[in-house]
């Protein structure tokens, strides 16, 4: 394969200097792209290469993207804009050729080896081609393949290029494929603190490779490079697990603290907690499914709309468990238990007659899929916007609890119910609105639930016992110490998991959990004094 | 009052007991459906309780079985071990099913195999299973490991030249015996202990991020690695939505899962798993003019158009077809003389071949590779050429590989050193 | 800090908070053998911390408190300060609503309590001859048989008291023994007191100053924590600092 | 006298009355007649009757700390499920070479994981009297240290009840681990003989069954012995109003412990009887829904009643077995909605509400005037 590659390469080249001046029908690789034989497609994507034609070029990357679609209506091979459909372009001419959504289409298919072809032949392609970023990630699809075939247009492109950035990026891609190449011992070095300047786990992975079967000197180069690299790993690895533990925080937050509300400030044992969180994924599941048929060009931005409605909804159940049930086992907390309980099981299983007992899928909007990296940690964009929601979650609660009318009038009718009464206010409407806002709450995190979990008639069960644990040990009735305890048993769990393996280090969370409630019975945020101990 | 309270117990304890009437009505012949419909286990096995409704359906359709209809016996077990036993005994001691199919975890297997060892009744098992068993009652229609896991390990040595890997399993009797025999065979190809990272996560495992991170760390030491993934059901979404956004590519690191299929996937955005594989005897995907006709009838069935179908599903099918036809040929659904004639019943499966049913019970089945396409599809990247036997006792594991399953003459056993001539 | 005392109740520089806020401000108190005390104060002046002190509910952050000059009341917990001899009135009459007044009487009743006993206890001759007593003393021999939630609030007040009989203790400590009480009852009521303090040294809180006059016995005035005034009721009665606390700056 | 009260009391001489006929009909009925009577008692009856008598027993002594003691512990099916252990253990002892792997040490799930020696907590097992011994011991020696650390340190309430409920989730997780060495997941299962008998056999079964109803009547009077005794005035003194009791100087932790623990070891005989009969015993036993439920069965037949305990853990038991069979799509409806209707409209469960003339030990709802006299 390399000695070809490398004729492309020089084709390339040449092709990229002159203007496409053999017009070349591009028709037949072009169907061979979304044809089934695997062999001819690999051979079509090498043809299409060779010709260098823009047009081919841009045909490559939507199918690397998944964006190449044969239309079935009239076989003709078409670029949309998305994955999913929208507007067409006609690979072979360029020419726009309507839309159609993902029904119509049938898509490309690839393999591995082929992907990994493609990503070769793009990198080459694309190294002079587009816009930085586009560049830049032809540069890295060269540091990842290391094709020795892409040195000479990757030295060519870094003698061209102006922008610093993307200069960088080809210069360690340049001496990624060096590394790993028979050559001259000195360059190789020197590569190898080019790649370690990098610093990251691919550059570790390449090093160690080059450490493995490498001259003697350049192996030790190598080595020395890879050591620098883990030690400065060993310290993100520290806080790349706080970083876990907080984002883990974050979901147990926001799992616990509509149980916070309708647990710990109004006393109910609130079985049901669980499946309001479901019914909140659900409801993003709707309303995605909605989009999806609807209003595609709103798909990406279904959260926005699926979390005042997955508010409403389950305030609204909230309300009706609330009005039908739960209002008369107030001050029986132990009955509560066993009436939510039945209602948990109610809910579940008219979710599963209405849903189905399967996975619904809930996509992450492009927003929320992939990783950024912070110094070297790696945050992945769902997880960061999942800790950004629940504090802003967190914050609104706690001002809606400490500052408004009814944050007033609910604190008031848990404290004295008679006394509330008394004052005029209306103690059952609170009542019916206080849970409702805990219902809601949870309706909410089961929002962003759906974007990490399963969205099944299950999804609740497997939150219910950990929010339990986590208003426990925080406290019954604060805020404050539910937010300290999701997030303190969230950054333990994750820093004991790699220690103890993941079923240990829960084991232990919890037997620290049975030993913490011995040293305060009241959990972390107890206030002592003499009203709580009556 | 106290007679009150001594009738409402005794009512209670007997008259509970006796609610479940028995059954009376003997012109039609009775199929157990022996399928979580509510509990953890449901997402999985409905599905699969549906599939036998529609093939007894149909089946009646063709005018039954023996001049009589079938009636399916639905019950729920409720993903309670326990209860899966008491059913079981229900379905077959007051039910008087001619026979069972279902459980899917191997625990409910294990629960009931008693049930049915005593009863001697038949128990139709339709999934992918950790072997080393051979039960006289029960017959295997799922892949044993030889059937799944070690062709899939050879794929990926061979195309993907993987020398790195990461068995990556649910805490149970499955992924431990699997992953067991895959190291066994690994290091038997020279692979370093070294290279070889085994994980074990508990049930419903939903936060990944450490674990996918830890993977990554293995797989960034310069070597090809590649992660064969026995992570139980529930616990794959979690894992496969943080595998695509900590943006492991199926170009870097592919995961092979034995236990991903296309009702897992549909309900996971699959386009960041582009090239993730999966290894099966069934995909739906996969062009013949029988599984085209299934998938049909089963949409039709189901009343759902994008209702998908899986492998487990294909083993109810296969399971179901031998059954039947064991009937006819012994003219009678008793129990032994079904049993008898079910060795060497043939039956077309839905990927163009015909399974076999062997006389240690397990099934041939071709072995499918496929890799995850963004429709929630296989893209069948490699397939066996033949078929391959089940195996109950891996050659892989020291204990077992001295046994031999074989219920006819000499043999007569299901897990024996020495033939028992009776 | 040994101490020596003679004093049934010594309690010195006994400092409680709760979250910042103190309930006990170096409070200093000594009730001799045999003595009946008054303590007076208004709202939140640390009358029930003071008892919650003495009977172990509430550790003090600070201080000494003393029983009998030599048992340090501030380790021990609420049973074994209870054995030692000092019983406990609430406020509110707390009895067990769903014992019958006999049962109350008897789990009230001086034993020894372990579990193992308790088991296989069967009630003697002596320990109903006591109890039989203090039903008499409390008249509430008729209705030995019902449960005691169905009591009124004046019979459940003197079924506290019974109970406090029974556990035959050195001191008692008596929180507002007769509110809600009628005129008739509270007179009774403080004639059974004095009736005790025969024997026994007795602490009462009550913001009935009639109950107090009737009661006759030196009184102390508590306020914020602290001690402000100790002497006969009339005299406290025309102290300034008193007088301006209870009505008010 | 009017502190003298029945052992038993009339409730309970009808419920071992009843608990007697079971024990000599049924096996009478099942072995006695031939099937095609009309009052023969087959097999599965006997062995779902034996079931749901072990959930008797659990319930009768979730009820002795709960209904008496006010100790709601959300976590008794671990105790249950440590039991079964121990039986379990036990059982798989005595499958000796008779395993697959033919072992005569070693169970098969030790085998095919590589384990090469015995884990010495395995030892002493294969002898009956041992393996009864740790029915009792192991799960009366974990309820006796969660007491002690919990009681003492007076964790009550929600508090207490969550923790159980951690309590038995770590179990859970604890048990499902393959490297624990009881058997993860699948549990321990393929038991083969009791004391030389064939656990399949109808005798052996029959055994099982009047063995299951000869602890059921003995936990129920060893339980009536404890609440009628002075003790039993202690614990529900401590259920009402557990300050007042300590300031008469009870010590109120010792009393928890005590019957907490007691309450344990029955659970764990339960537990050990429930094992032979049903075949397997696994982690989910640990699951905390399956305390849970053993609430609500105490809770349907009404707390504080003993009788009621058992009946409520044989009614939804037996609900759920007809329901299951009979109405397997929408049987969760119906079980959810009988949850909500008993604490709705029998809030002191069906026993409670039956003999609601008598006076029971379940605190009244307290009337408008008592509410505000308290709030006075």
């Amino acid at each position: 394969m390399s000695p070809t590659l490398r004729r492309i390469a020089l084709v390339l080249l040449l092709a990229l200097g002159a203007p496409a001046a053999w017009a070349q029908d591009l028709a037949a690789p072009l169907q061979a792209l979304v044809g089934d034989d695997l062999a001819a497609k690999g051979e079509a994507m090498e043809a299409l290469a060779r010709t260098g034609d823009p047009r081919a070029a841009a045909a490559l990357q939507a199918l690397g993207d998944g964006r190449l679609f044969q239309r079935k209506s009239d076989r003709k091979v078409v670029i949309a804009a998305t994955t999913r459909g929208g507007a067409l372009t006609d690979a072979a001419t360029g020419a726009a050729a309507g839309s159609a959504t993902a029904a119509d289409l049938d898509e490309a298919n690839l393999n591995n080896r082929l992907r990994r072809q493609l990503s070769g032949l793009l990198g080459s392609l694309t190294l002079t081609l587009g816009d930085a970023a586009t560049r830049i990630a032809a540069a890295e699809s060269i540091f990842k393949t290391r094709d020795a075939a892409a040195l000479a247009p990757l030295t060519a492109a870094i003698a061209a290029e102006k922008d610093a950035r993307v200069r960088r990026a080809m210069e360690t891609a340049r001496a990624a494929v060096v590394l790993v190449t028979d050559g001259a011992e000195a360059e190789r070095i020197a590569a190898a603190a080019t790649v370690g300047a990098r610093g990251d786990r691919d550059a570790l992975g390449l090093l160690l490779q080059a450490a493995n079967a490498s001259p003697p000197a350049v192996a030790a180069a190598a080595r020395e490079a890879a050591a620098t690299i883990q030690r400065r790993l060993v310290m993100l690895d520290a806080a790349q697990n706080v970083s876990y533990g907080i984002s883990l925080g974050a979901v147990l937050l926001l799992a616990a603290v509509g149980l916070a509300i309708t647990f710990g400030v109004m006393g109910v044992i609130n079985m049901a907690h669980g499946e309001m969180v479901m019914l909140g994924a659900y409801t993003t599941f709707v309303i995605q499914d909605w989009c999806r048929t609807a209003a595609p060009q709103l798909l990406d931005h279904s959260l926005f709309l699926a979390i005042p409605l997955a508010f409403l909804f389950t305030a609204a159940v909230g309300v009706l468990l609330e009005r039908s049930v739960i209002r008369w086992l107030y001050g029986r907390p132990l009955e509560t238990l066993l009436a939510t309980w039945g209602l948990s099981l109610v809910i579940q299983q008219a979710v599963r007659s209405v849903f189905g007992p399967t996975n619904r899928e809930v996509s992450n909007p492009t927003w929320m899929s992939g990783q950024v990296d912070v110094y070297g940690l790696t945050l992945t964009w769902s997880r960061l916007w999942i800790i950004v929601f629940a504090a802003i979650v967190f914050v609104v609660l706690l001002f809606v609890l400490k500052r408004t009318a009814f944050g007033l009038q609910m604190r008031a009718v848990t404290q004295n119910r008679a006394m509330a009464s008394s004052m005029g206010i209306r103690t059952h409407r609170v009542d019916a609105l206080t849970f409702a806002l805990g219902s809601g709450v949870a309706g909410i995190a089961g929002v962003a639930l759906s974007q990490i979990d399963n969205v099944s008639p299950n999804l609740g069960q497997s939150y219910i016992i950990d929010s339990f644990m986590v208003v426990v040990f925080g406290g019954v009735g604060n805020l404050w110490g539910t937010l300290a305890g999701a997030l303190t048993l969230g950054i333990a769990n994750k820093l004991l998991e790699p220690m103890a393996g993941a079923v240990l280090g829960k084991i232990a969370i919890l037997v620290f959990i049975i030993l913490f409630i011995q040293r305060r019975p009241r959990g972390l945020f107890a206030l002592r004094g003499r009203a709580v101990e009556a | 009052m106290n007679m009150k309270t001594a009738s409402a117990f005794a009512g209670a304890a007997l008259a509970a007991a006796a609610m479940i009437g028995p059954a009376v009505a003997q012109d039609t012949i009775k199929v157990g459906i022996l399928h979580s419909l509510s509990g953890t286990m449901a997402i999985s096995e409905t599905t699969l309780k549906d599939v036998m409704l529609m093939l007894i359906e149909e089946q009646n359709k063709k005018g039954g079985l023996l001049g009589k209809k079938l009636e399916a016996v639905v019950v729920d077990p409720a993903s309670n071990w326990p209860l899966f036993a008491e059913k079981a005994r229900e379905l077959i001691s007051q039910q008087k099913v001619a026979a069972v199919f279902g459980c899917w975890t191997s625990v409910s297997r294990k629960s009931v195999l008693p049930v049915f060892e005593e009863l001697n009744s038949l128990l139709f098992y339709p999934v992918q299973y950790e072997g080393e068993e051979s039960s006289r009652n029960v017959f295997y229609t799922g892949a044993a490991p030889n059937q799944q896991a070690i062709p899939a390990v050879d794929y990926l040595a061979s195309e993907e030249k993987v020398v790195r890997w990461v068995l990556a399993g649910t805490d149970y009797v499955y992924p431990r015996t699997t992953n067991k025999i895959l190291e066994a065979y690994l290091k038997s190809k020279g692979v370093k202990p070294e290279d070889i990272m085994i994980n074990y996560t508990p049930f419903g495992h939903s936060d990944w991020q450490s674990i996918v991170a830890e993977i990554k760390k293995f797989g960034s030491a310069g070597k090809k690695t590649a992660v064969v993934s026995t992570i139980n059901g529930d616990a794959n979404v979690p894992f496969y939505k943080e595998l695509g956004n900590q943006g492991i590519k199926a170009t870097d690191i592919p995961v092979v899962a034995f236990s991903v299929g296309e009702e897992e996937l549909a309900g996971i955005d699959t386009k960041p798993l582009l090239g993730h594989l999966a290894a099966w005897n069934y995909f739906m995907s996969v062009k013949d003019p029988v599984n085209d006709a299934f998938i049909k009838q089963w949409q039709a069935f189901i009343k759902n158009p994008k209702r998908v179908t899986n492998d487990p599903m294909e083993a109810h099918y296969i399971g179901f077809t031998m059954w039947t036809q064991a009937v006819l040929q012994a003219g009678t659904t008793d129990v032994n003389a079904v049993r008898q004639a079910m060795y060497g019943q043939k039956a077309k499966n839905l990927t163009g071949g015909i399974s076999v049913m062997g006389v240690n019970h397990h099934i041939s089945k071709p072995v499918l590779i496929g890799e995850i396409k963004g429709d929630g599809q296989f893209n069948t990247v490699w397939k066996t050429k033949d078929l391959v036997p089940g195996a109950a006792w891996s050659p892989y594991i020291p204990e077992s590989a001295k046994l031999t399953a074989d219920w006819t003459y000499p043999w007569v056993c299901g897990g024996c050193e020495k033939p028992k001539y009776n | 800090m040994p101490v020596e005392t003679s004093a049934v109740l010594y309690l010195d520089g006994v400092d409680v908070s709760f979250d910042g806020f103190r309930a006990l401000n170096g409070l200093s108190l000594v009730v001799e053998p045999g003595e009946m005390r008054a303590i007076i104060g208004p709202n939140g002046a640390g009358k029930t911390t003071m008892m919650d002190v003495v009977t172990g509910r509430t550790r003090p952050d600070s201080g000494t408190v003393l029983f009998a000059g030599v048992h340090d009341l501030s380790r021990l917990d609420e049973a074994a300060i209870a054995e030692l001899g000092i019983g406990r009135k609430f406020q509110r009459p707390t009895v067990f609503e769903m014992h019958t007044v006999w049962d109350n009487l008897l789990l009230a009743l001086k034993q020894r309590r372990s579990v193992f006993r308790c088991l296989t206890a069967r009630t003697t001759a002596a320990e109903r001859a006591r109890l039989d007593e203090i039903l008499g003393v409390t008249r509430l021999g008729d209705l030995r048989g019902l449960p005691a939630g169905i009591l009124s609030h004046g019979q459940k007040q003197w079924l506290e008291i019974g109970m406090l009989l029974a556990q035959d203790p050195a001191l008692l400590l008596v929180d507002e023994p007769v509110a809600g009480m009628t005129d008739s009852e509270t007179e009774q009521t403080a004639m059974l007191l004095r009736d005790i303090n025969r024997t026994r040294s007795v602490v009462v809180v009550e913001h009935d100053m009639s109950f107090v006059r009737a009661l006759g016995v030196r009184v102390t005035v508590l306020h914020e924590g602290s001690v402000i005034a100790e002497g006969s009721l009339d005299a406290v009665s025309a102290n300034e600092r008193v007088v301006e606390v209870y009505l008010g700056r | 006298m009017v502190t003298r009260r029945l052992l038993v009391g009339w409730t309970g001489i009808a419920f071992l009355a009843v608990v007697v006929a079971l024990a000599v009909l049924v096996p009478a009925l099942n072995l006695g007649l031939p099937p095609s009577s009309r009052f023969h008692v087959p097999t599965h009856i006997v062995v779902l009757l034996g079931k749901w008598l072990c959930y008797a027993l659990l319930a009768i002594s979730l009820d002795l700390v709960w209904g008496y003691c006010g100790i709601l512990s959300l976590g008794h099916g671990a105790f249950f499920a440590l039991g079964g252990y121990a039986m379990g253990m036990y059982l798989m002892r005595q499958i000796g070479t008779r395993g697959v792997y033919g072992n005569p040490l070693l169970p098969d799930f030790m085998v095919f994981l590589n384990w090469k020696e015995l884990p010495w907590y395995w030892y002493g097992f294969d002898q009956f009297w041992f393996a009864a011994l740790m029915v009792m011991l192991v799960p009366g020696a974990l309820a006796f240290l969660f007491g002690w650390f919990a009681f003492r340190s007076r964790v009550t309430g929600v508090y207490l009840s969550i923790i159980t409920q951690a309590l038995t989730y770590a179990l859970l997780l604890a048990f499902f681990r393959n490297d624990m060495g009881f058997g993860g997941n699948n549990g321990l299962t393929d038991f083969r003989e009791i004391l030389g008998w064939g656990v399949r056999e109808p005798g052996t079964r029959a055994a099982l069954f009047v063995a299951t109803c000869v602890a059921l009547a003995g936990g129920f009077v060893a339980a009536r012995a404890m609440v009628v005794s002075r003790l039993g005035l202690v614990l529900v003194a401590v259920r009402d109003a557990e300050s007042r009791t300590r300031f008469l100087g009870w010590r109120v932790d010792r009393f928890k412990v005590f019957v907490f623990t007691a309450s344990a070891v029955m659970a764990g005989i339960a537990g050990a009887l429930y094992v032979p009969q049903v075949g397997i015993i696994n982690p989910s036993e640990f699951a905390p829904t399956n305390s849970i439920e053993a609430v609500i069965w105490v809770a349907v037949g009404g707390r504080g009643t003993l009788v009621g305990a058992a009946l409520g853990a044989v009614l939804v038991n037996g609900f759920k077995t007809w329901l299951t069979g009979a109405f397997p799509e929408v049987w969760l409806f119906a079980l959810g909605a009988l949850f909500v209707a008993v604490t709705l409209f029998l809030p002191k469960g069906i026993l409670g509400t039956l003999g609601g003339r008598r006076r029971r030990p379940v605190p009244p709802t307290p009337t408008p005037a008592e509410s505000r006299a308290a709030a006075e």
